[in-house]
């Protein structure tokens, strides 16, 4: 009984933090720039597959695959935001409605470019830890999670103790006035965007040897990160962490004690309690 | 330093302003003063590039600003109070500040100027941690003039100074202007209240339905009887 | 002016109604698929179209209407014409709940949470297996004695456009002001004496209902259901309707179902790029015409035809 | 009626999350038509397919069947793979009185209502399982997990085997997940916890691929065989590069292997398929539309004709080869084998990446390793 | 006495906004209320209007303590408001603007009744020619005049005015004064005000609130508020202004 439950605690543990990064760039678009990216999930999935065809197709090892792969999206997010986002500024739905219009389409196209079967980079490292002599938990899962721990912590720095960070937030709550601080909006916005967007890139590239990549998979990045969005409050980083966490560990013990049938529901569970207590969700603020 | 050139400028299809001339030397305070919907903070909109004039000339220091976008404008040393103040809600008064010195020229002496600015505002440093927000009214306008002269400007636009001041603070304010001046900032005024900007400025103009009717000194002005009449009801 | 815009209508519902005789068995079918969307967009756009509240929840509760009376029909031997209406008050039940629970955020916070439930919807149809037969489908009786599609078809357009009415008239009432006024400013609403939340709700509740009518109206008609009507992509469809037909006009709904179920016949050939091709279609007038068809309409060729 | 070609209609998954069956079949339908159109079609018509997506989802299926019946007139409808989209298309085609022969959906449900106008020549849950378990005896398993998704077909092939491994004695647990669950270690360490000698799973989709990488990860295997009840998963192109080394040992249940050639059609359609798409294929899906076509295409050239009552007729007394051996479709109703006719399954392992036949040992190539 | 509100404190995290404030309205008055920058005064209005419920006291309006209600009940007992920061639905045309206050507070009047009635007001406030104007294209004073028109429209019984004369100029602020004045003679409104122009508060006003710190530091005659020391240190400064 004890071992099953340590394993499932650090399931649930290793699961959260990966869940956090996969919500952390839809996190801080909504908070920098109240724009919801319903096509977080599909940049996420791009990520994977370009990582998985420089790696696996085209043989280039996956430190320059992962570089190469962040990067890609990076663009392919200031692309987005040129060209979609930028005619919805101060319009909150209406971005909404078009970025989830832009995840039906980008999830056809890669089922039309890359097929219907997950593709797989291949892992880092291999074989299995013991852990504390319990249970044995798969090495790349391990590193995968170092990996995301790594990253939201740059995420952070980058947002909580630089110029960047600050500037990018002024421009979110009032642009006319950020550009007369001197602030170059259009630019901003788009590096902001097109940063959200690399985080997705960086989740899907850290995650996929765990999770290989399907066409429709977005959809459930997207889902889950929503969902600790909500939980979290929209915008919160702290939020962001502790709300992957919750569903992480709610998932874990409600699929072993309860039913994995029902694996899915649980996130929404919580989502509905934390809306009766707490409707603008455990670290939003209230608006007036 | 400042020289607008007949320009026309027009808020989608409807024109504000028709040939509008005025200039603003180094070290001057000039208020502009008119009715409510003369056109002043749409003249100060195109000042800062915020709507381009459709004829006509802005030279900022020999350069021509008409066209330049309104972040390369203020980098180049203008900064202004809008007309609302345009707080940063959701970032705290120090926040708010810091932003205010986001200009290249203006970070070195970032903690310098806070002090400076929470000498002049002791309310601000009581209140820095505070979403900007969630202020009063007159602190919001406090945080908004603070925030403008966090970029240590050459040139400070400020539109309706003393909206929602306590008259208290609007009269140390003023003070605080004419020191600016004095230390070499050039001020150009917005205000409602006519008596007491003529009263502290250096030169005035007049708009009138988006036409510039008058132009004097202050007291000049002061003893005009249309504007004792229109402007100040005696 | 007025006057010849009723004759139009007139005779647009005149051929309309006379479908049945010269259109063939299939097309029928697809006319009333189209009607069924006509339901589902313009009821939708009621909510997001008119008061701002982007919700997705809108095909759940086209599941919930269905699933409910089809589960007492069966179970309960409850004959599918009453079945409509307590599918429909079951739905709007869902929706005052919903609404309760996430409405007072509003916005973004209100489009994720209705997000979430139809994937609990979803969920839970699949799941409970015994009550729903999960993915198999759930087997409908149909809603009269016999099967005929061009009663069905009759039904619908009758159906259709009391709805249509219903919707018209709220917008054109207070109702439809205060609507407006809450999404420009929900306090200042609420200090001149609007009740905001119950306006909202109210919005909320009526859209609910009326998709929980259609979908079981649907599924009678199929004479089956699946968890697939409250899925995301039935979602995407209405909500790609609605815009290319243009979000927030009366007519935008009703002539962005009729396009893109024509469409989807046109392009059935081209079977893996159907949806992509929705999808792109609806991007692009979304980005270059964001008030739609209906809004391309009403500023290109409306005024010109005045002019010549 | 068309002048001049023969119109028949096929249903299968072009999109959604089955899509790669519906790739298969459009690689069978190409060569089947390249059979029947190079005797020089039928009734002296050219033949023609016309082949609608139903995404896996019934409502789609429907909607497809709707279209073929009443716009395209087609006589007879063949294909899909989901069951829920099986049975759901059985019933409207039944009401349709046009014929529907059934490759992939393995419900019993679908012919255990003996509908006139449905035929399967294809799997059913109860032919599967009966052959698991035979294979499960001989091996001498005596403990089992059985994993089973949570949908209409993987609850029902659960109950099935339930129940005959009850009647085989053979200890075992159940544990319920999801079909496209990616994250299987609460799963797993459960079955760790009762360490079972096989453990079958009855995952169609991807899920199955995790599950095989995560239990070797947690030390699972090899001690366990894992055995996978749906076929195609352990035959997707992407199931090594998924699983790695993990998938060595797995076996699986499939209808076709090279080695296991029944007879010359079988024979012919590899080559032929090899030829026409320059590689082996990948998994049995293809064969199994070109299965029913041939069957179609029997039945319109016996019954001469395109009336359904005739075409049943025709079907019922089926004798046609296809690369499974011989059809004969039930006739006795009140069975699940009323119409169904069941082609002969085969369990494989992944042996060093190579498939070995190990049942049923008359076309084994080679026997079960265990650790 | 329209209004008494006893005892009201209210706080935001750790800064007391209001400390145990207590005043009331007399009926037909018009009761300005001043203080410095921060002072609370518009906390007392959001209090008021049930935009946040006091911690402590009640506030009683004819009778009926509404410290607990909902802005939109408070609306209905008859108080309305104009917003500091105004708040105009701004895609909204004037006339519709005006229509919401109708429609929150006399659902039943007939179509063409309510748009009548909202001319009236928006005539009233000088907004004659706007009606149609889109409010997000008036200029700052416009969206104030709206405010008032909006406010007006809801049959008040108490009128609350937060700074409604900031950003005229004082031939401006005259005209103001008098609709002001003719607003309580005419409409029967009592009214209670926040301004900061000290000339026109001291002329208009029967009576003065000082406000400071969240506390109500004097209360009187507008002359008497005018000298009164604490008030000139806290507030007005020496100068003439
Ligand atoms: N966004 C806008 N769109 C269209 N017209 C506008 C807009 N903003 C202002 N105007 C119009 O432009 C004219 C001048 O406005 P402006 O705000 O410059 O006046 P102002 O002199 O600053 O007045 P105030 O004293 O009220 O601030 C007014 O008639 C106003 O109605
Ligand atoms: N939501 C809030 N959260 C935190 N502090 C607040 C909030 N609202 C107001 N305050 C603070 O409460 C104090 C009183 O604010 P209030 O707006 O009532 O002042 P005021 O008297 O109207 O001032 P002004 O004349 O400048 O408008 C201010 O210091 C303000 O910063
Ligand atoms: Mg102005
Ligand atoms: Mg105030």
């Amino acid at each position: 009984m004890n071992s099953l439950f340590f394993m499932y605690l650090t399931n649930g543990i290793v699961m959260g933090i990966i869940f956090a990064l996969s919500a952390l760039g839809v996190s801080l678009i909504v908070g920098i720039m109240n724009v919801i990216n319903f096509a977080h999930g599909e940049l996420y999935i791009f990520a994977g597959y370009i990582s998985y065809i420089l790696s696996v197709k085209l043989g280039i090892s996956f430190y320059f695959a992962i570089p190469i792969a962040i990067l890609t999206i990076f663009i392919i997010g200031i692309l987005i935001e040129e060209s979609l986002i930028k005619p919805t500024y101060g319009n909150d739905m209406y971005s909404l409605i078009i970025t989830f219009i832009l995840s039906i389409v980008l999830q056809n196209f890669a089922l039309l470019v890359f097929g219907p079967f997950p593709n797989k980079p291949p892992n880092w490292i291999s074989g299995a830890t013991n852990m504390f002599g319990l249970f044995r938990y798969g090495n790349q899962r391990l590193v995968s999670c170092l990996a995301a721990i790594g990253i939201i912590i740059i995420v952070f720095l980058l947002i909580k103790k630089t110029w960047f960070g600050k500037t990018i937030r002024a421009v979110s709550q009032d642009r006319e006035t950020a550009s007369l601080m001197g602030i170059d909006t259009s630019k901003v916005n788009m590096l902001s965007f097109g940063l959200g967007c690399a985080i997705a890139g960086a989740a899907g590239v850290v995650l996929a040897p765990i999770f290989p990549v399907t066409p429709l998979a977005g959809v459930e990045i997207s889902l889950i990160a929503f969902i600790i969005l909500v939980i979290g409050g929209m915008g919160s980083l702290w939020g962001c962490i502790i709300g992957g966490l919750i569903i992480g560990i709610v998932q874990s013990f409600g699929a072993a004690y309860i039913s994995s049938g029902y694996k899915d529901i649980f996130g929404f569970i919580i989502l509905i309690l934390v809306l009766f207590i707490r409707p603008s969700g455990l670290f939003g603020r209230k608006a007036l | 330093m400042l020289e607008v050139q007949n320009i026309d400028i027009y808020r989608g299809e409807t024109q504000i302003l028709w040939d509008v001339s005025f200039r603003i030397n180094q070290k001057e305070i000039v208020a502009i003063l008119g009715a409510n919907g003369a056109g002043k903070s749409t003249l100060i909109a195109s000042i800062l590039g915020l709507l381009h004039p459709v004829s006509g000339k802005i030279i900022f220091r020999e350069n021509d600003i008409s066209k330049i976008s309104s972040h390369a404008i203020t980098r180049m040393g203008i900064a202004c109070v809008p007309e609302g103040r345009h707080i940063f809600q959701d970032m705290t008064v120090l926040e708010n500040l810091e932003i205010g010195a986001y200009s290249k020229r203006a970070r070195p002496s970032l903690n310098k100027n806070i002090k400076w600015v929470f000498d002049l505002f002791p309310i601000m440093n009581e209140r820095k941690n505070q979403l900007g927000g969630t202020l009063s009214g007159g602190e919001q306008q406090m945080l908004a003039i603070g925030r403008a002269l966090m970029s240590k400007p050459d040139l400070l636009l400020l539109d309706e100074l003393s909206l929602g001041l306590a008259p208290k603070i609007t009269i140390d304010l003023l003070k605080t202007i004419e020191t600016l001046r004095d230390e070499n900032t050039t001020i150009l005024l917005v205000e409602q209240n006519v008596e007491m900007a003529l009263n502290h400025c250096d030169r005035s103009y007049i708009l009138e339905t988006g036409k510039i009717s008058i132009e004097g000194t202050a007291q000049e002005l002061m003893s005009n009887d249309h504007i004792r009449k229109a402007y100040m009801g005696i | 002016m007025l006057k010849s815009k009723y004759i139009l209508g007139l005779f647009i519902l005149a051929i309309f109604l006379s479908f049945p005789i010269y259109i063939g068995k299939y097309w029928l079918h697809v006319s009333i698929i189209s009607l069924f969307y006509v339901m589902m967009a313009s009821s939708w756009n009621l909510l997001a179209g008119y008061t701002g509240q982007v919700s997705f929840a809108h095909a759940a509760f086209a599941g919930i209407g269905a699933y409910v009376s089809g589960i007492i029909a069966i179970k309960l031997n409850i004959p599918p014409t009453i079945g409509l209406f307590i599918g429909a008050g079951i739905a709007s039940l869902f929706g005052l709940g919903l609404g309760m629970l996430c409405i007072k955020m509003g916005g973004i916070y209100l489009s994720l949470t209705t997000l979430a439930f139809s994937e609990i919807i979803r969920l839970i149809i699949t799941n409970e297996y015994e009550l729903t037969r999960g993915t198999m489908g759930l087997e409908v009786p149909n809603l009269i004695g016999f099967y005929s599609k061009t009663i069905y078809f009759y039904i619908m357009i009758a159906v259709s456009i009391i709805f249509l009415l219903i919707i018209y008239k709220i917008i054109k009432s207070d109702l439809g002001t205060s609507f407006r006024a809450i999404s420009n400013d929900e306090l200042a609403a609420n200090s001149l004496g609007i009740n905001v939340i119950r306006v909202r709700i109210v919005a909320f509740v009526i859209s609910s209902a009326m998709a929980g009518f259609a979908g079981a109206l649907f599924g009678h008609y199929l004479l089956l259901i699946t968890p697939d009507i409250s899925s995301l992509s039935q979602m995407f469809l209405i909500l790609a309707m609605t815009i290319i037909g243009g979000m927030g006009s009366f007519f935008g709904p009703i002539i962005g179902a009729f396009f893109l179920e024509t469409l989807s016949e046109y392009i059935r050939i081209y079977g893996e790029y159907h949806v992509l091709i929705f999808g792109i279609v609806a991007l692009i007038i979304a980005r270059f015409a964001p008030s739609g068809l209906d809004g391309i309409y009403q500023e290109k060729i409306s005024p010109k035809m005045a002019k010549s | 009626i068309s002048a001049d070609t023969i119109k028949i209609g096929v249903v299968g998954p072009r999109t959604g999350s089955a899509a790669a069956t519906g790739t298969a079949f459009a690689e069978g339908i190409d060569l089947a038509l390249d059979y029947i159109n190079g005797k020089g079609g039928l009734l002296g018509k050219k033949v023609e397919v016309v082949f609608e997506d139903t995404g896996g989802v019934p409502e789609k299926g429907v909607a497809a069947v709707e279209k073929l019946v009443n716009r395209d007139k087609v006589p007879l409808v063949v294909g899909t793979s989901h069951s829920s989209v099986g049975i759901a298309i059985s019933e409207q085609a039944n009401r349709y009185k046009t014929p529907f022969i059934i490759a992939e959906s393995w419900a019993d449900e679908i012919t255990s209502k003996n509908y006139k106008y449905i035929f399967r020549a294809g799997p059913c849950n109860t032919g599967v399982v009966s052959e698991i378990i035979k294979w499960l005896k001989a091996e001498g398993f005596k403990k089992a997990s059985l994993v089973a998704e949570n949908t209409d077909w993987g609850l029902g092939i659960k109950k099935l085997t339930v129940e005959a491994l009850k009647e085989a004695n053979i200890e075992f647990q159940t544990i319920d997940t999801e079909r496209n669950s990616k994250d299987h270690y609460t799963e797993l360490s459960k079955i760790m916890k009762y360490d079972p000698e096989i453990i079958l799973a009855f995952v169609y989709g991807f899920g199955v691929h995790y599950f095989i990488a995560q239990a070797n990860e947690v030390g699972l295997t090899p001690k366990a065989i894992i055995f996978e009840g749906a076929g195609p998963p352990s035959l997707w192109p992407q199931f090594w590069e998924n699983v790695g080394d993990a998938g060595n040992l797995e076996c699986f249940i499939s209808s076709m292997h090279k080695s296991a050639q029944p007879n010359q059609v079988a024979k012919d359609y590899w080559d032929n398929y090899v030829k026409k798409f320059g590689k082996e294929p990948s998994d049995y899906k293809s064969r199994s539309i070109y299965r029913v076509l041939l069957i179609a295409f029997d039945a319109i050239e016996k019954a001469n004709s395109l009336d359904g009552d005739k075409l049943v007729d025709a079907l019922e007394k089926s004798n046609v080869t296809v690369p499974s051996g011989q059809v004969n479709f039930g006739t006795e109703k009140g069975s699940v084998w009323y119409h169904q006719f069941q082609p002969p399954m085969l369990i494989i392992q992944w042996q060093d990446r190579q498939q070995t036949v190990i049942f049923p040992e008359n076309v084994a190539t080679g026997k079960l390793i265990r650790e | 006495m329209i209004l008494k509100a006893t005892g009201i404190s209210k706080s935001f995290g750790g800064l007391i906004a209001l400390k145990n404030v207590d005043f009331h309205i007399n009926s037909g008055e018009i009761l300005g209320l001043i203080g410095p920058n921060g002072a609370g005064k518009t906390t007392i209005f959001n209090v008021l209007t049930g935009i946040y419920h006091p911690e402590q006291g009640n506030i009683d309006f004819n009778g009926e303590d509404i410290s607990k209600y909902r802005p939109f009940e408070i609306c209905h007992k008859g108080i309305a408001r104009t917003f500091q920061v105004t708040r105009a639905f701004l895609d909204m045309s004037c006339l519709e603007n005006v229509l919401v206050g109708i429609i929150g507070n006399n659902p039943n009047l007939s179509p063409a009744e309510k748009k009548s009635e909202a001319i009236k007001y928006l005539e009233f406030v000088g907004l004659k020619n706007s009606v149609d104007t889109q409010a997000k294209n008036l200029t700052l004073v416009g969206k104030k005049r709206l405010e008032l028109a909006r406010a007006l429209s809801t049959h008040p019984k108490l009128l609350l005015l937060d700074e409604v004369l900031s950003g005229l100029n004082t031939t401006e602020m005259r005209e103001a004064c008098d609709l002001i004045n003719i607003i309580l003679d005419k409409f029967g409104i009592t009214i209670f005000w926040v301004e900061h122009v000290m000339s026109a508060i001291m002329e208009v006003s029967g009576r003065i609130i000082v406000l400071d710190h969240g506390e109500k530091i004097a209360e009187g005659l507008p002359k008497d508020i005018a000298n009164n020391a604490e008030v000139i240190e806290a507030y007005l400064g020496e100068s003439d202004a």
